[in-house]
């Protein structure tokens, strides 16, 4: 029943022009409520949080370093669940979908990455620290480009998106032994290092920044993942009569 | 329905890899190229050596295995011998297994043959050597897995060999680990069994899914 | 206005990393859409002889 | 009269769109049908739905013996002789037919057995491709373009062991652009047409 529903709705949506209008009007929406979470967002992580007792002022990267380090996780899911329908039904629109999640999810995971060594600059003394989730980090951004390079070097998309859908799902299968096994190997061969966040040690009032921008995070990931997807529906139709119509109809 | 099918692509591989020569000694080339290159870099302290010398023993048996995956798919997709595969009257499944344990024959065994004499060559303590011919047997076999799995992905792509090492690079980290953190351990008195354990549990979770996701990935870039 | 920071120069790069990388993820598809567009709109010119050559 | 293969309503898709318009295929034993349209219509990708290397898009393929496909490229390993190619073929394919050397001298290749497959001329290697079919006999033969190459004896090769293997109860499916089969009795004609691009509801 449920498949059923996931599978009709796809297919309802997955008409090409249907998702045009979608998500041409879907987009705007959701960068506005990003910009909204991130103004309020920075206000506070900036202005409003005080400083930490331990890491003075330097926690306050942590606001964009942890929901990009997030979101590029969670961009995986997203991407290995597209991936995955793609694959059973062979649904365009979703082998579409599941392809532009991989350079938005790298994106976020080389924000992470970026900042985490910033991070670590003044709080280990050190550009580059082999953490656990440093180094987990740095092996799902060659997940990511990967993926994307696998299927910018195929000429049919269609068939350049469905293998490296596979890739997908082999990579999550694997992203979670690459992070134990980096985790194990790190705590065999360093001490232990100052935890990002501690366990549980967070004050509360340090909470509404990162709430806001995890929040803003995901819309913007959403918005950029409509915007794409619409593109690459774009130039894979142009020689369709529906992108024509579209080309006519607008007088810019 | 006759098994005379699997044996007989063994041998033929293994016959085009001798018809070959120079590249099927590819494998052993690396291996000493690394062993003899890393000390001239790192300076002769046998101290030094034997503490880098798993590492380096890995790497060689992870390059020796990348070097032959170009050709692991490629000429059987070009000249046409590999769209017979689904003609026939055996699993697909079974004919890439076939072809991996020639992968594996190829650049896997040899460099465990010479693994004793490499080891000798790096100061590596002797009761590290059981531990790391075993690392050897359990986790080349994966190497062999996954960069087949890779080499199958990138068939229908013109520009192979760059995508097939940035693909084949995060899938093997855990082997990595795990194989040379059984040496490490061996080697500084530790009991080796877990790492092994992880080892071997990495490699019944390769064996059974990377075929099929093997001859998914063939299935779609032969059309 | 600007509130003082202590490592003010590595939480700004922080920042700016996050809003530079996020500004890309606005106008990439903003400047391709463009792109395409552009180069449809010519090609249907030249199938429907209304193209004109801009350097002839 | 009994049939091999039957093909409803299939067609392919690339890059999301269909190859070329649904078609019916069917093989009795003892039948042979000229694939026949346009360069670049689908014949080969037809050809290889038929032989199962492709998996339809859309309609279902039953075959019921198996199946023997001859491409472009004869599917030959360069580096190994004449002899080894076909030896390889014989036990891989699982239904043993005449000997290697048999089949050499049947397809006019007497003598050529010790030379490696590179070295063959481009119609030998489709001599030797044809005796690969004889190595391992199987009903249903789909040749893509078998005259490609041959000089006219090699035709009048090719003619012959369709004659015979048709006798024999076996089914045949092939394009051409050259000559077309001479055979006993006509051979069917099935013509490919370019599928129109589809729009979206």
């Amino acid at each position: 029943m449920i498949w059923k529903t996931i599978k009709v709705g796809f297919h309802r949506l997955g008409s090409a022009p249907s998702f045009y209008r979608f998500s041409t009007v879907v987009s705007p929406w959701l960068w506005a409520g990003f910009a909204l979470c991130s103004v309020i967002g920075v206000y506070y992580a900036l202005y409003v949080v005080p400083p930490d007792y331990q890491q003075s002022d330097s926690f306050r990267i942590l606001y964009v370093h942890v929901p990009s380090a997030w979101q590029a996780m969670a961009g995986y899911v997203v991407m290995s669940i597209l991936a995955a329908i793609a694959l059973i039904w062979r649904i365009r629109l979703t082998e579409i979908m599941a392809m532009m999640c991989a350079p938005i999810g790298a994106a976020f995971t080389a924000i992470c990455l970026a900042t985490g060594s910033i991070w670590g600059r003044p709080m280990w003394g050190t550009w580059w620290e082999w953490d656990a989730r440093l180094t987990s980090m740095l092996v799902l951004l060659f997940i990511y480009l990967g993926i994307m390079g696998l299927y910018a070097a195929f000429d049919d998309k269609r068939k350049g998106a469905r293998v490296a859908c596979i890739l997908v799902l082999v990579g999550l299968v694997n992203i979670p032994i690459i992070h134990f096994s980096v985790e194990w190997w790190t705590t065999l061969h360093q001490g232990k290092t100052i935890r990002i966040f501690g366990e549980s040690s967070m004050h509360y009032s340090m909470m509404p920044p990162l709430i806001w921008m995890t929040i803003g995070v995901k819309l913007m990931f959403g918005a950029a993942l409509l915007d794409r997807a619409r593109n690459e529906l774009l130039t894979q139709d142009r020689r369709k009569g529906w992108v024509r119509k579209i080309l006519s109809n607008k007088g810019d | 329905m006759s098994l005379r099918a699997l044996p007989a692509l063994l041998l033929r591989d293994l016959r085009l890899a001798v018809r070959h020569g120079g590249e099927s000694l590819m494998p052993l080339f690396f291996l000493f190229a690394v062993l003899i290159l890393v000390p001239l870099g790192v300076g002769p302290g046998p101290n030094l050596l034997a503490t880098i010398a798993p590492g380096m023993i890995w790497v060689a048996a992870l390059l020796a295995s990348l070097l032959a995956l170009e050709n692991l798919f490629r000429p059987d997709f070009e000249d046409g011998t590999l769209e017979q595969w689904w003609l026939g009257h055996l699993p697909v499944t079974g004919l890439v297994m076939t072809r991996l344990l020639s992968h594996w024959l190829i650049t896997g065994l040899p460099v465990i043959l010479f693994a004793p004499l490499a080891a000798q060559m790096l100061y590596l303590p002797d009761q590290a050597l059981g531990v790391l011919m075993l690392s050897l047997l359990i986790g080349t076999p994966i190497l062999s897995l996954i960069g087949g799995l890779a080499a199958a992905l990138t068939l229908g792509t013109n520009r192979g060999s760059v995508l097939l090492s940035i693909l084949v690079f995060p899938l093997v980290v855990p082997v990595l680990i795990f194989a040379t953190g059984a040496v490490a351990a061996a080697a500084d008195g530790f009991s080796p069994r877990a790492h092994l354990g992880l080892l071997a549990a990495l490699l019944v979770l390769a064996l059974t899914l990377v075929p099929l996701a093997v001859t998914a990935a063939l299935r779609l870039n032969i059309e | 206005m600007i509130p003082e920071l202590e490592y003010a120069v590595y939480v700004w790069s922080s920042y700016g990393i996050f809003a530079v990388v996020v500004a890309w993820q606005i106008l990439q598809p903003v400047l391709y859409r463009r792109r395409l567009m552009a180069e449809l709109r010519e090609e249907q010119a030249l199938q429907s002889g209304e193209y004109d050559d801009p350097n002839p | 009269m009994s049939l091999l293969l039957e093909a409803r309503d299939v067609t392919f898709r690339r890059q999301g769109d269909r190859v070329f318009k649904p078609l019916d295929v069917e093989l009795a034993a003892g039948n042979a049908v000229v694939v026949l349209g346009p360069n670049g219509c689908g014949k080969t990708t037809l050809l290889r739905l038929l032989a199962g290397i492709l998996q339809p898009a859309e309609g279902a393929i039953s075959r019921h013996a198996a199946t023997a496909f001859l491409g472009h490229a004869s599917a030959l390993k360069a580096e190994l002789t004449c002899r080894e190619n076909l030896e390889f073929l014989r036990a891989f394919h699982g239904t043993p037919g005449i000997s290697a050397s048999r089949a050499l001298s049947r397809t006019g290749l007497t003598g050529l057995g010790l030379r490696p497959a590179r070295a063959l001329s481009a119609g030998q290697k489709r001599r030797l491709g044809l005796a690969s079919l004889l190595v391992s006999p199987r009903p249903i033969w789909l040749l893509d373009e078998p005259y490609a190459s041959l000089d006219d004896a090699g035709g009048e090769l090719v003619d012959e062991l369709l004659a015979e293997h048709l006798a024999e109860g076996g089914a045949v499916a092939l394009s051409t652009h050259q000559r077309k089969p001479k055979l006993a009795s006509p051979a069917g004609e099935l013509w490919v047409q370019r599928a129109p691009l589809e729009e979206p509801a």
